[in-house]
């Protein structure tokens, strides 16, 4: 893949929260490439500017340093980024249904045959039968899978996901991962995955981005050659608790 | 069926309120022998509107049917120019600090004092009273809408941001339901104040209208039939008030719980 | 720095928004003619304020200050009672039944209309004006203070309600911070209707102050002072509502959005 | 001292003046009272806050306190103000309107709430036209000026004494007026009346007031620059314009009634026709005497009579 | 322990939500006893009614059968509760500190001492300097911390915990772990945890509740034991791994 052009080029980024008694770096220097149809992973100790990172990637948060580029050539940050973010942060006036319809609306797309979709997402993230209900009565976790449910509907090729699974048991979220890989491999899309699940981040990643802590800057930029497809039995494969012995040490540093 | 039993419950308690009132009036009057042209008792108000001998005579229909399309009116350009003026000052900073020092201060002027300057610019007739009901009106629903408009999650922002929302759709998709609670609280406001307003222009200028009965009632020391008009008046602006009461329980059915 | 900055740059851009009006104002009567029996030039009213005249001594300061007082007392009073107002309909849904209709029943209600009624029962003075000003301008307060406290997400309700928080409490700790947009907006409406109360109270009840220089001057078409008047009116107006626009900058710190009015 | 109230009919003009005038020489402290004027909201007012005993003595259109009294109103008027009725139409002389009977299928701008709607059926009558045939447009009365003046409407009813203030906005020459009185319209119009009981009680309140009242008519009528300029000294007024008000208002006192009976001076004939009229156009029953409207018997004695 | 009385005694408890479309039975029969000074863990797949559970504990639910036993004799459900709630729930317009505070005014305490205590509590959660900032300047894993500081404030005996640790990074979470640890064996306090994490379960638990899917029933509750005070190396016993397996597997039953 390293010979192909990068789809975001990431370099010496930067940013300054300006607050009321003066300035917070919450991202140091971070650089480091995403190429097209990866699946990378970010870890870091808490308040270590993820979240920061991936608003910046998608243009929510202006960066107070260094450069971004985007091959635009093959890739329209307009249309096709999908954003998981760390709250469910659904509308509360939006049934389900009409929440992941949401991206739909606001790129214009023809909203009749995308209902069909929506509702294939929800099925997906288990949700089938919730589609007429208001956010509030749903759970925590129900709540979140929405959430991915959205980010999906508009078939991105760039996929931002804010600990997507944070909320959801150990089993749900392994079926999670595997769904999620499998879309990745199907659609060819690329991923950035901010989690605090080590292993899941061994298990589901090309490589893993380890953060330090804040001021942060890249400890670490680790590939991982697992067998791909992965099935639940790479995780007994020595070289994966090796992996994420690693990157547990690398997380200790602070 | 449940949401109207609920509902009748609730006129219940406001109608019996009402009775209350109106009783506790026509015992006053009578035991205090208050003199007709000083406070009327409610009966004799009620007369002054259903006795056929009186209520042809006052040409109710006409006035009330004036009034009331001058109030409907009214609101419909209050509500639209409002939210479209609160919006054009979310957009721009440059409107907003145009717009808002001149609303301000024209908020602050009593219109009545402006009554020769009204005439002279608007004429007489229903459209002039709807511009001056427009005029008292219209400073709540801006101001809220505005504030309801700005006190978006900048979270919920971000959800469509990233999708290269255009202002219409962040407006339309996020911030038009997320303000509606502060937008129906402005409406409520504007809807007595457009009431009013349609009176003050009635008072202003006018051929017809209870502003215009309540006048003349004044003129004869017809108190009973001022009292009826103020009466008709303010039904008018309660039965307003609820149907905006009604709409907000309608389009805003999460609400519920 | 940056804060003083803006903040003549704001109002630097209001004043420029003013004059600009005063302008057009005052080109638009030299253009059109406009006579001044229908409406002066800002420049023959404002020469009326602080130019002496031949035939008539207004003595300004005693008005202003009587109206200021007014509007200052009757705002303080509003704004309290209101909140009050909103907090109990809030509290009891049987009181809010009962009381909203009355509410709404007295706001339908033109002040300058039901006027010999309430002078007839409290008489002349700044009290009569206190109250006219307070009918004219509560409705708002109430309807968005009310809104506000109501606005709550359950969720934060239930941060207090598991320490079986007082009712009180769950209003002083959740409610009331929560609804201070909703409440602040329902001020800044009140501040300018509490003026237009005071001035309408004194062409009804009283022999002094801007809005009773305005009454009697209609009498003779003497337009001059009228204006004059208005233009403090409005001055007062203004000033009123961006004292409050300042108290809810410094009551909220955390809404530090660039976006007022 | 005894305290008395005195409610105006309406805010300050200049025929508030005599009063103010007694007020600042002493005159009314001279007749043992200590008189409180208030500003007023209407003659229906003036009739409703001395009927609930808040004031002694007030200033009233006569019909008022006439319809007020049928309607139980423990009041009786003690004294006339002016003695020829001030009612007036005001038009474009261009218009083409020479005699009132020319108004019909015109616009009238006149306040519902003003004597001038209100008794207009009654001239109607009187001029032999039906009184629904103009068309009656209700505005403030601070705009009745510029109703006439942008033609808005083609008539304005307007007291005779407003005339300075229409001359504001339309040249002198051609503005056209019509006094009703001119026409026959002969009704009583301002009138100072009393509350029953202080009648009863205590005469001689009455009696005092009413002497140093048209004691300060007297001196106003004779010196009106000085009258004004007391008026100026209690409320903001424009000097000129009162002035001129002022003098207008002198007019209607200037008749033959006055010369010989004295200021003030209620003439029954004249009463009984305005207590008539006022049964026959605003609706109710003439359900008392003329005697029990009104009393000559406070007037001063001996009378201020007015010179020309 | 099991002669004791318990402090709270959870019967048949059930929940149905009315919604526009029918009900929903959220908690199907759930009865378990909790002991003083027990460690509870609550796990199940998402949406079958933890939260639920909890809030009906903490009376801000009723609900719709079964009976819960208090023994108020020792206990002040008033005033000895503390909620770790699973959204951060912080209070945008107060700062940190103030929100650390919020129940110590609420219970009317004295706020001069406990100013002191809420420092410390925010030292313990590592977050020493954001005293004064306002919630929306910190990260989604700060304010999780926040909110667990909150609930301490007031040292309640027993304590709800809602996924407290959901947001957190591993290093950071382990952290927390033993802290709890520590405070729970030192204050005597009695826990009722719901987590996702089934090690953290095992690691941290007396007993371990295991529900089924909605409409939840307790499939198991699992007693562990473990050796107390629990270290890191507990992790490596084999108990600790069939105990962990256990619970995974009768979670799969759905
Ligand atoms: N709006 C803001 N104003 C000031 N500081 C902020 C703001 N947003 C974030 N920060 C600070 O920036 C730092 C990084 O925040 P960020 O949300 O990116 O962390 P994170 O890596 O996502 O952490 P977590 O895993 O806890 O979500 C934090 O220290 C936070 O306090
Ligand atoms: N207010 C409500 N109205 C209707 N249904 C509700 C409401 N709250 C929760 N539910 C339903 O009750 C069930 C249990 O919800 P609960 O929040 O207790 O789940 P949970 O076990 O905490 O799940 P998670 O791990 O995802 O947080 C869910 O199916 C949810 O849809
Ligand atoms: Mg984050
Ligand atoms: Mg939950």
């Amino acid at each position: 893949m390293a010979e192909r052009k990068p789809l975001l080029s990431i370099r010496n980024v930067k940013k300054i929260f300006k607050t009321r008694d003066g300035e917070l770096e919450a991202l140091g220097d971070v650089s480091f490439d995403v190429y097209p149809g990866e699946f990378v992973s970010i870890v870091g100790p808490s308040g270590c500017g993820k979240t920061t990172l991936l608003k910046i990637l998608a243009g929510l948060l202006l960066k107070s340093g260094g450069a971004i580029e985007v091959d635009q050539a093959n890739f329209d940050p307009a249309r096709e980024v999908g954003f998981v973010f760390q709250k469910a942060l659904l509308l509360y006036w939006r049934k389900i249904l009409d929440n992941v319809l949401l991206p739909v609306e606001i790129l214009k797309m023809d909203r009749a045959p995308m209902k069909e979709r929506a509702r294939d997402l929800l099925k997906l993230v288990g949700l089938q039968g919730f589609e007429q209900s208001y956010p509030k009565e749903l759970s925590g976790g129900m709540q979140q899978r929405v959430s991915i449910a959205r980010a999906l509907i508009h078939d991105p090729k760039l996929l931002l996901m804010d600990e997507p699974f944070g909320a959801l048991d150990a089993i749900t979220r392994e079926r999670m991962n595997l769904e999620l890989l499998r879309i990745w491999e199907e659609a060819k899309k690329t991923i950035l995955f901010v989690t605090h699940g080590i292993n899941e981040a061994v298990f589901l990643s090309d490589r893993i981005i380890v953060l330090s802590a804040r001021p942060s800057r890249m400890v670490q930029a680790l590939d991982i050659n697992l067998p791909r497809p992965r099935t639940l039995e790479v995780r007994t494969l020595p070289e994966f608790g090796q992996y994420a012995l690693q990157i547990y040490n690398s997380l200790e540093i602070r | 069926m449940k949401t109207l039993a609920l509902f009748i419950r609730k006129h219940y308690t406001r109608l019996l309120t009402l009775i209350a009132v109106l009783a506790l009036w026509q015992i006053g009057v009578m035991v205090f022998e208050i003199k007709e042209f000083i406070l009327p008792a409610p009966l004799t108000i009620l007369a002054q509107l259903f006795l056929p001998r009186y209520a042809s005579q006052h040409r109710w229909l006409t006035h009330i049917s004036t009034t009331l399309s001058e109030i409907l009116l009214s609101f419909c350009v209050t509500a639209v120019v409002g939210i479209a003026a609160a919006i054009l000052m979310t957009w721009s900073r440059i409107l907003r600090q145009i717009i808002s020092p001149i609303i301000i201060l024209f908020n602050s002027l009593p219109k009545i004092a402006l009554a020769p300057l009204f005439l002279l610019w608007f004429g007489y007739g229903i459209v002039p009273n709807v511009m001056i009901a427009f005029l008292v009106a219209f400073f709540p629903i801006v101001i809220n809408t505005f504030t309801g408009l700005n006190a978006v999650d900048e979270d919920l922002l971000d959800l469509v941001r990233y999708l290269h929302a255009s202002k219409w759709q962040i407006f339309v998709k996020i911030q038009l339901p997320n303000s509606l609670p502060y937008i129906f609280s402005g409406f409520k406001i504007s809807t007595t104040l457009c009431v009013v307003g349609a009176i003050v222009g009635e008072f202003i200028a006018s051929t017809r209208g209870l502003g215009f009965l309540m006048k003349s009632a004044q003129g004869y020391m017809n108190t009973a039939l001022m009292f009826a008009s103020l009466l008709l008046i303010s039904m008018l602006g309660v039965g307003f008030f609820s149907c905006i009461a009604l709409l907000e329980r309608w389009l805003m059915p999460w609400e519920e719980s | 720095m940056q804060k003083i900055v803006d903040a003549i740059k704001r109002h630097y851009q209001t004043v420029l928004v003013i004059l600009g009006f005063f302008l057009v104002w005052q080109f638009s009567v030299m253009i059109f003619q406009v006579r001044e029996f229908i409406l002066p030039s800002p420049l023959v009213a404002l020469e009326h304020l602080f130019l002496p005249q031949p035939d008539a001594n207004y003595n300004w300061p005693v008005h202003i200050n009587t109206t200021l007082y007014e509007v200052l007392i009757s705002f303080a009073f509003t704004s309290l009672a209101g909140v009050a107002i909103a907090i109990t309909m809030a509290w009891s849904k049987l009181i809010n039944d009962l009381i909203l209709p009355v509410f709404i029943f007295l706001n339908s209600l033109p002040i300058i209309a039901i006027a010999p009624i309430i002078l007839l029962w409290f008489g002349y003075g700044i009290l009569t004006n206190v109250l006219i000003a307070f009918l004219v301008s509560f409705f708002p307060v109430v309807i968005n203070t009310a809104a506000g406290l109501n606005a709550v997400e359950e969720d934060l309700l239930d941060l207090v309600r598991y320490l079986h928080a007082s009712k009180w409490q769950i209003f002083m700790k959740i409610q009331i911070p929560n609804s201070l947009p909703y409440l602040f907006t329902g001020l800044k409406i009140c501040s300018t209707m509490c003026v237009v109360g005071a001035i309408v109270g004194e062409f009804i009840a009283s022999d002094r102050g801007l809005g009773y220089i305005i009454i009697n001057s209609q009498y003779t078409m003497d337009t001059p002072p009228i204006f004059a008047a208005l233009i403090l009116v409005s001055v007062i107006g203004t000033a009123l509502f961006e004292l409050v626009a300042l108290g809810e900058k410094l009551l909220m710190p955390w809404h530090q959005t660039e976006t007022e009015i | 001292l005894t305290k008395v109230n005195f409610q105006l009919n309406w805010k300050i003009t200049a025929d508030h003046a005599p009063y103010y005038v007694a007020l600042k020489n002493g005159w009314f402290k001279e007749e043992g009272l200590d008189v409180n004027i208030i500003i007023g909201q209407g003659s229906g007012y003036t009739v409703q806050v001395l009927d609930s005993g808040k004031a002694e003595i007030g200033i009233s259109d006569a019909p008022v306190p006439i319809k007020g009294i049928a309607q139980g109103a423990k009041i009786k008027i003690v004294g006339i103000i002016f003695d020829k009725h001030p009612n007036c139409m005001y038009f474009w002389k261009d218009s083409g309107i020479t005699k009132p009977q020319d108004i019909v299928g015109k616009t009238v701008a006149v306040p519902a709430a003003d004597g001038h709607y209100v008794m207009w059926p009654a001239f109607a009558k009187q001029i032999g036209i039906e009184p629904d045939s103009v068309t009656f447009v209700n505005i403030e009365p601070s705009a009745k000026v510029a109703a006439l003046a942008t033609k808005k409407a083609d008539v304005v009813f307007e007291l005779y004494t407003g005339k300075p203030f229409m001359e504001k906005a339309i040249p002198p020459d051609q503005l056209g007026t019509i006094l009703w009185s001119d026409y026959g319209f002969n009704a009583y119009a301002h009138s100072l009346i009393a509350r029953n009981d202080v009648i009863e009680k205590n005469p001689e309140i009455v009696k005092g007031f009413l002497k140093a009242a048209y004691r300060g008519w007297d001196f106003v009528l004779k010196n009106p620059e000085e009258g004004v300029k007391i008026l100026s000294e209690y409320h903001p007024i424009n000097q000129t314009d009162y002035l001129a008000n002022l003098m207008i208002v002198m007019e209607f006192f200037k008749t033959d009634r006055y010369k010989n009976y004295g200021i003030g001076y209620i003439d029954p004939q004249r009463m009984n026709d305005t207590i008539e009229l006022v049964g026959k156009y605003m609706g109710i029953d003439i359900n008392f005497k003329p005697e029990d409207a009104y009393t000559s018997e406070f007037l001063p004695d001996p009378p201020y009579k007015f010179e020309f």
